[in-house]
């Protein structure tokens, strides 16, 4: 395999990121020595933008750097992806909210300590989509990591007044059967809907 | 089981230095010879027993390494050099699993069998004692490289990253999501379940309403930057509700989110963020405006 | 604007979803009566997988359908958008996910039975939270043990349109005696088999 160029590695940190990455964050992905100048990247920057012309992605800039978006012209198929299905929450979605409601204000970082499992970029995205969660601000660590807190329309949705009506976490602990088995009669329902969907 | 007492002796290779000095010292005892196999420093073997995923694994470790046929294993030798780190982990007073002592057990008996001299008849598959654990062997080596196959194979997040584009222009009409308050409290209460194991979490604290406050704090702070002290108070709220507002403000000093100015003695208070938003973190905040 | 072309909205569905999107779902991005044929969607799809090639992103098939991803060969540089390093997964994890990937359904008991060791509740639970493996039914024994399968869940996050793709299970050599079981051959049948009881 040989060493990819300059402009796939921005165009695959770009996808990846799911967030503006300015210039600076762009040049932080080299190693010290192969560290692109700024113009470099800029002109690479401006190249991909002219390749993604009338196709279903585009390259902007936007306050905090450079981000792929998909473009209005594209936008009116797309928002069928979520007009089709009323999604059932995932299982990683509701015990990142729960994690959130009891927690808060807490990172990404947190949470994916407390859960043992990674929380992915599209499931965070998903919740702040929603207006259930919402970032309160920054923690002083490298990388400035977003604070997460839940919303009113959250405690709407659940019909809360405030987060004080949920139970207790000890309550909560009490609920439990022992060797609870929902667990794989909701893998099973999770499992035949999505199989449902995809059978062609 | 029979409980046999590990009386092996240790192997001829290894022997005791002529002046009978120890050769190591592992937890204040001496030991004087090496186990002729054992190629690590005793010291390592509470690692190295941690490397094993169980008796199969050292077995097979141990065949491997000297090219020994699989299916035509000397149980003698083995048997021997088994016993050899079973012992040496009992002496360590190592945590044994029951396991290692199960097949001990095994191999002893294998072996016992094999000594026997044979009734000349036999039903034929049950003809070689090894039989079994070979069979054993074989069935468990070929899941150990399926489990390095699958570990090697590109896996999401690690190798490969999805991608993923902002959709500013997508109107989301509210998605009609069917949850109830009963299923988010079941997912909690099985983070719970999960995070009493890894012991390296408490998620027991209570205090909900000073956990909404500070997010409530926090967020009128980041927005402003700074605040006066008294602003984030709201009279009209009571007593209660200008405690947990001070003890939100108190959580939030503890855990560093915020700062606290004074320039002097009885001048106002201003409540800070500590941390601004990276350039990149915007994001967050923004996508959740639109 | 001219309307885009369905290679554009495929493209631009494929990297808004942050999730693999099936055919079907595809087809559902468009009104009644300009639904694609299922034949023109895929070849859209492979005409973007030609363009894509030797770029920073790659269109993959995955179980549950297909997805835009940064590739191996640039990941290096990409995962230096990420302070933390993926966890590890461990070797006892491997292992017990390995056999229930090839031997699935199987209980438990039968798993420790091939490792020799037992399979503790916590790593059951793990495998379980991450929807990797679910419990597809019980068997008729004493105590009515759980039955383990593996997940799509499990292939997208491997990588694997479909267990047929794990590699090959190594065969296992006969005994000196005749006798023993010609084992060798069947793996790739076990494989599929397993994969078949997976769609149901």
């Amino acid at each position: 395999m040989s060493e990819p160029s300059l402009k796939a590695i921005i165009e695959g940190a770009l996808l990846a990121a799911g967030e503006p990455l300015s210039i600076e964050r762009l040049r932080a992905l080299f190693p010290a020595g192969e560290v692109p100048e700024p113009a470099t990247v800029r002109e690479a920057l401006e190249t991909l933008a002219v390749e993604y012309e009338g196709r279903g992605a585009e390259i902007r800039e936007a306050a905090s750097g450079f981000r792929i978006q998909v473009p209005e012209s594209v936008s009116p198929w797309v928002a069928r992806l979520w007009q089709e299905r009323p999604q059932r929450l995932s299982r990683a979605m509701l015990e990142t909210l729960a994690i959130i409601a009891y927690r808060q204000p807490i990172t990404r970082g947190e949470i994916e300590a407390i859960r043992g499992v990674t929380v992915g970029t599209a499931l965070m995205r998903n919740l702040l989509d929603r207006e259930w969660v919402r970032c309160v601000g920054y923690r002083e660590l490298p990388g400035r990591p977003a604070l997460y807190a839940t919303t009113r329309t959250f405690l709407d949705y659940f019909n809360l007044a405030s987060l004080e009506e949920l139970p207790t976490l000890r309550a909560i602990q009490a609920l439990d059967e022992p060797g609870a088995e929902g667990d794989g009669g909701d893998d099973d329902d999770e499992a035949a809907s999505a199989s449902g969907g995809d059978e062609t | 089981m029979c409980g046999p007492r590990w009386g092996w002796p240790i192997a001829d290779g290894a022997e005791p230095r002529a002046d009978g000095a120890p050769v190591a010292r592992v937890r204040g005892e001496a030991y004087t010879e090496l186990p002729a196999d054992l190629y690590i420093p005793p010291d390592a073997l509470e690692v190295f027993l941690d490397a094993f995923e169980g008796p199969l694994d050292l077995l097979l470790y141990l065949i491997r390494r000297q090219n020994l046929d699989i299916c035509d294993i000397p149980i003698a030798q083995i048997t021997e050099q088994y016993m050899r780190y079973v012992e040496l982990m009992q002496e360590l007073r190592l945590e044994l699993a029951a396991e290692y002592l199960v097949m001990a057990a095994m191999l002893c008996e294998i072996k016992s069998r094999l000594l026997l001299p044979r009734p000349p008849t036999v039903e034929d598959d049950e003809d070689d004692p090894r039989a079994e654990l070979m069979r054993r062997l074989q069935e468990y080596e070929r899941f150990k490289e399926a489990a390095e196959d699958i570990d090697a194979m590109p896996r999401l997040h690690r190798d490969v990253f999805p991608a993923m584009a902002a959709t500013p222009s997508v109107v989301r009409p509210r998605r009609e999501v069917d949850v109830s308050l009963r299923e988010l409290l079941a997912a909690m209460s099985d983070v719970m379940q999960r995070a009493a194991w890894s012991s390296a979490h408490h998620v027991q604290r209570e205090a909900l309403s000073v956990r909404e406050r500070m997010s409530g704090c926090l967020a009128a702070i980041s927005r402003e930057r700074f605040c006066a002290f008294g602003e984030l108070f709201d009279p009209s709220e009571g007593r209660l509700g200008v405690v947990v507002t001070f003890l939100a403000l108190l959580e939030l000093l503890k855990e560093d989110l915020v700062e606290l100015d004074q320039c002097e003695p009885l001048a106002p208070i201003y409540v800070r963020a500590v941390a601004t938003p990276a350039a990149s973190a915007d994001e967050a905040a923004e996508g959740h405006g639109e």
